[in-house]
C-alpha cells in the first residue's frame, strides 16, 4: 500500500531578479522599442541582451533597435501548460530571425495556427502583459 | 593514466513509485550493485550522485542516500539537467583514472512523484534560460524538443508517422524489460492518435515523468581485475555545453553540443569511423525526435538521413545500430538523474551478455556507447564502453 | 600522476548585489581570472560551476554562466551544501591530475538575495534531513549548529564571550579585505550584546546571507609553468561525508567529516603534522563555533583547547595558526557554493605575497589549507595549496 | 540603481512523501508508541527507523518500541524561525540519548527554558501537532 505523509509545511519560489545592467531594454519597451546590446569593440549583438561581451573579455555596451522584421525559423503550439501559464489559451512560441542575424524566442500572435508555416515574414512588436508589464512578441508580416 | 572498469552494476524498477522514499529507491540500486561486485560500503572511497532534484524534498541527496546505504566517504551530488547521471559517472571515472581513488561509485536518483505533476511539468520547463523563455513565454519541455521537431520533419520531409516508429520501438524493448515503466507494446494507432503536448509532439512522443534509481561501482583496471572476470572498461568520455538560449543554436534540426561530445569521446577513445565501431547505442531518446538527431548528431547517418534508420528498422538489436535496447527514456522511464547510469548499467548488462531474452545485442565489437543529453541539448556527454581489456 | 595548479583567480565583490544577475555576478569572477591567467574561453577545456540554488531563479546555472561567459566546453554544476565549492575545485582538480583535460576552471556562484530573507533561512533549515528534522521539528541552519555551540560550551567551559573573539577576529580582517561583505571592524559589545538567532548563537555569531562569485583556473603542471611565473599547486584533497541525521552524529563538539577529511589529506600529501606545516588555514567559520571545532578537526588543538588559541590570538595573520585572513564567511560573506572557490582564491593570492597590507601572512612554509564544510559537517572537503614546485 | 523584476510566476514545492515501507512507524504513533526499526540479524537499531538494514546488506527488519527515558545530549532555542513554522513561538529542539543508546532529535516541552540542561531526564511522548498529524516530543522527567 502506498501510504504518503502530504507536506505540512510549504516553499513558494518566486523570484526577485536583478536587471540594472540592462535597464536600457525595459526603459526601451516602454517606449515601444526593442533593444540589443552590442559591444562597441567587436561588433557582436547580443539578444537577450547582456551587459559584458565575453568575446572581447574587457569591453563596452551601446543598445541598438533591433528591426522587427524577421523570418519564422521554428515553432511549436504548447498544449500542456505549466502551472503557471495555465490562465492562457494555448500559445504558439516561435524562433524567429531578424534581418540583423539575431535570433529572437516569443509568442506569435496569430489566429489561425494552419496559417503557421516556416519561413513565414513576421514583425516583432512590444506588448503589454495581463500581468500588467511589458514583453514582446511576434505578428504576422504577410 | 589508469584504467577505470564497471565492476559492480544495480537497478531500481522505474515506474511511478510511491511506495518508496528516495533513499530507500537509490537503495534499490546500490544494494545490487554491492551485491554484483561483492565489496561492502566501506570499499567505496567516495559517491557521486547524480540527482536533479526540486520536486523532491531532499536538498541534499547525496547525504541522506550516503546515510540510509551505510557510505561515510567523500561524496558530492552532480547536476547536468537530464545528463547529471553522466556527469556522476565523470566524477567516480575521474576519481580514479587520477589515481586517487581505487573504488567509487556512481548513483543516480530521481524521485520526481513527490510533486504533483503540473509542479513537474512546471519545474522542467524551467530548465532553459529562465528569465528570456520561462519567465515571458512560458515553455515546457515538450516545447522546446518541439521546436526542434517542427524544423527536422520540415527541413527533410519527414512525418510524425516517422517519429512514432522510435516509439513503437522503444515500447517493443520496454516489454522485454522487467524493469521499464512501460512494459506493453504499443501500435501505430495508440502513437499517432495521442494527444498533442507540445505540437507536433503528442503524449506517445514524449518520455514519462519517472522515479527511478541506478549504480554503478568502478574500480581502478588492476583492483577490477580480482573483483570480477568481466570488467566492463570505460575508455573516453567526451562532454560539451549548448547555449542556456535556444535563440542563440546555430540550427534546430541537430544538437550541437551532442556533435561535439561525441567527437571529443571518438578522438580520446581512437575511434575512426562510429558506424563500424559499437555494438550497442544508448541514445538520449527524451522525445522521439531525439533518438533521430543523436543518429544524425553521433555520425551513425547522414543529416536528414536519421529517419530512414528507423524506416529500414536499422536501430533494433539486430539491426545495424543496436538503439536503446532496454527500452529507452520513451519506455524504460526518465528519471532525470538515473538515466546516465541506467544506460551504463544496460551497456555493461549487455556487454556482459546478461539482457534477457530478445533484446541481447551480439557482442561482436566488444564496444558500446552511452549518449545522454542535459536539458535541450544545453549538456552533453558521450562515454565509449568496452569489454576487452 | 600529472600534477595541477592554479594559474588564474578572480572573485566578485561579496555582499548583497542586488545590481546583478547570477551570470553578471559569475563574469565578476571569470573575467579576471582570464585577464589573470592571460587565457580566453577556449582555452577552458571545462567547467564546473559549486552552487546551490533554489533561493535564485536559474534551474541550470552551469549553462546560463556558460553561456554568458562565453564558454561552450563540458560543464557540470556541482553540490556539496556549502562545499559545493570544493566539489568543484575536486572536479576540474581530478579533470587535469587524470590527464584528461589540460585547463579547467571551477567557477563557485550564489546569488541568494534573489529570494525573500524568510525564504532563505527556511531553504538553509531544509539542508539536512527534511522528514526528520526539518518537517517536524522547523530546524534552522543556525540552530543545527547551536546544538554544537551549546555541548561544546558546556563540555570545555567556554563561553559566548569567548566565541565573539572569533567574530571580532573575522571583522577585523574583513575591514582589511575590499572584496568582503562586512568592511567594519566590531567590538566586543557589538557582538555580546547581539540578539540570539538560535541560542546560544546571535546573529554576530552567524555568517550572513550572501551573494557573490568566485574562479580558479587550474592548469596541468606543465602547461602552468608556461602561463605562470607563480603557479599555486593542488598537493591533495581529503573529503568525508558525515550522517544526514544530527542525531546519528558520535558527537556534538567536533565534526567527524572534518576530521576525516583532514586525516585523508594530510595522508595524500605527506604532511606529518599540521601544526608545523602551513602559514595559512582558510577554515569553514560559518559560525564561530564552527572556527573553534574546526582548530581541533584539524589537528591545530587538543580536544577542547581550540578555544585557548582564541583567547591567545594565536590565529591571527601573524600569530602561530593565521586563519581566515580574508575575513571568513563571517565577514567577507558566505555565498554557499562560491565559498570554497574563494577560500582557494584567497589562498593562491596570499601564497604570491599578493594580499592587502596588515592582512598578508608571511609565507615561510610555502603551504596552505582550506577547510570547507557542507551543510552541519554533512561533507567536508579539505585542500592543500602549496606554492614550491 | 538597483532595478528588480517580480517574478510573475511562482512555483509552491509541497511534497508527497512516501512512507510506505516505514508505516509501522506511524501506526505506532496513532497507538501513543514510538518504535524504531531493528535489524534481525544484526541487531543494529534504526532511529529515524529504516526498512533496510546497510550493515549487513542482506537484511530483515523488525519493530521494536523504544524506551521512552532519555538523557539531555545538547540543545538549542529557535529565535529566528522559517516561514513555514511562523506561527509557533520559539521551540526548543534537543537531542536525547534513549536507554537504547539511540539519539532522537525532537523539540522539549518545557515551561522555563532556564531550567534545561545538559544532562537532564527526559521522556519521549506521543504528540499531535495542530497542523493534526502525530510526532513525538521530549517532556523533562526531573
Ligand atoms: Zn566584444
Ligand atoms: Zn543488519
Amino acid at each position: 500500500m502506498d501510504e504518503i505523509f502530504f507536506d505540512k509545511r510549504a516553499l513558494e519560489l518566486k523570484y526577485q531578479m536583478p536587471l540594472g545592467k540592462i535597464s536600457e531594454f525595459f526603459k526601451g519597451l516602454e517606449n515601444g522599442k526593442i533593444m540589443a546590446s552590442k559591444c562597441v569593440d567587436c561588433n557582436e549583438i547580443y539578444f537577450p541582451p547582456q551587459a559584458n561581451c565575453p568575446n572581447c573579455i574587457k569591453s563596452k555596451i551601446e543598445w541598438v533597435e533591433l528591426s522587427s522584421d524577421a523570418i519564422l525559423e521554428t515553432y511549436t503550439i504548447i498544449n500542456v501548460k505549466p502551472t503557471s501559464f495555465l490562465k492562457y489559451p494555448d500559445y504558439v512560441v516561435v524562433i524567429g530571425k531578424l534581418k540583423e542575424g539575431v535570433k529572437v524566442l516569443s509568442w506569435l500572435e496569430i489566429d489561425d495556427f494552419k496559417k503557421i508555416r516556416i519561413g513565414m515574414k513576421m514583425k516583432l512588436k512590444v506588448v503589454k502583459r495581463e500581468e500588467n508589464y511589458y514583453t514582446y512578441e511576434f505578428y504576422p508580416a504577410e | 593514466m589508469n584504467r577505470a572498469a564497471i565492476v559492480g552494476i544495480g537497478h531500481s524498477k522505474f515506474g511511478k513509485r510511491m511506495d518508496v522514499s528516495i533513499n530507500e529507491l537509490a537503495w534499490e540500486a546500490v544494494k545490487p550493485a554491492l551485491d554484483d561486485s561483492g565489496l561492502s560500503q566501506n570499499d567505496i572511497e567516495f559517491h557521486a550522485v547524480g540527482n536533479l532534484g526540486f520536486w523532491s524534498e531532499e536538498l541534499l541527496p547525496a547525504v541522506t542516500v550516503g546515510e540510509y546505504c551505510g557510505f561515510n566517504s567523500g561524496s558530492m551530488k552532480t547536476e547536468a539537467a537530464c545528463a547529471s547521471g553522466s556527469a556522476a559517472l565523470k566524477v567516480a571515472y575521474d576519481s580514479i583514472i587520477s589515481g586517487n581513488t581505487k573504488i567509487a561509485m556512481a548513483i543516480g536518483v530521481e524521485k520526481m512523484y513527490n510533486s504533483p505533476n503540473p509542479t513537474v511539468i512546471e519545474l522542467i520547463g524551467r530548465a532553459g534560460n529562465y528569465f528570456w523563455e520561462f519567465e515571458n513565454f512560458g515553455l515546457t519541455f515538450p516545447g522546446y524538443y518541439a521546436l526542434y521537431a517542427t524544423r527536422y520533419l520540415n527541413e527533410y520531409n519527414a512525418s510524425e508517422y516517422d517519429l512514432c516508429l522510435a516509439s513503437i520501438k522503444a515500447h517493443h524493448y520496454g516489454s522485454l524489460n522487467p524493469n521499464a515503466q512501460f512494459q506493453k507494446e504499443i501500435s501505430y494507432e495508440d502513437c499517432i492518435n495521442s494527444k498533442y503536448i507540445a505540437w507536433p509532439l503528442k503524449l506517445y512522443d514524449s518520455s514519462p515523468i519517472t522515479d527511478g534509481a541506478a549504480a554503478v561501482i568502478l574500480a581502478s583496471d588492476k583492483v577490477a581485475k580480482k573483483i570480477t572476470d568481466t570488467p566492463i572498461y570505460i575508455d573516453a568520455q567526451g562532454y560539451a555545453t549548448g547555449s542556456a538560449n535556444l535563440s542563440r543554436r546555430e540550427d534546430f534540426t541537430g544538437l550541437n553540443a551532442s556533435k561535439r561530445a561525441a567527437e571529443m569521446a571518438y578522438k580520446r577513445a581512437g575511434i575512426d569511423d562510429p558506424k563500424k565501431s559499437f555494438d550497442l547505442f544508448e541514445v538520449h531518446d527524451c522525445f522521439t525526435i531525439a533518438e533521430v538527431m543523436a543518429y544524425e548528431d553521433l555520425g551513425l547517418a547522414k543529416k536528414g538521413k536519421g529517419v530512414q534508420l528507423l524506416r529500414e528498422g536499422q536501430t533494433y538489436h539486430d539491426g545495424k545500430f543496436p538503439t536503446n535496447s532496454d527500452g529507452g527514456l520513451k519506455a524504460k522511464g526518465h528519471p532525470i538523474g538515473a538515466t546516465g547510469i541506467s544506460m551504463a548499467v544496460e551497456i555493461a548488462k549487455q556487454l556482459r551478455n546478461e539482457a534477457e531474452k530478445g533484446r541481447q545485442v551480439k557482442v561482436s565489437k566488444g564496444r558500446a556507447l552511452s549518449h545522454n543529453v542535459g536539458g535541450t541539448g544545453h549538456y552533453a556527454y558521450v562515454t565509449i564502453f568496452s569489454r576487452s581489456d
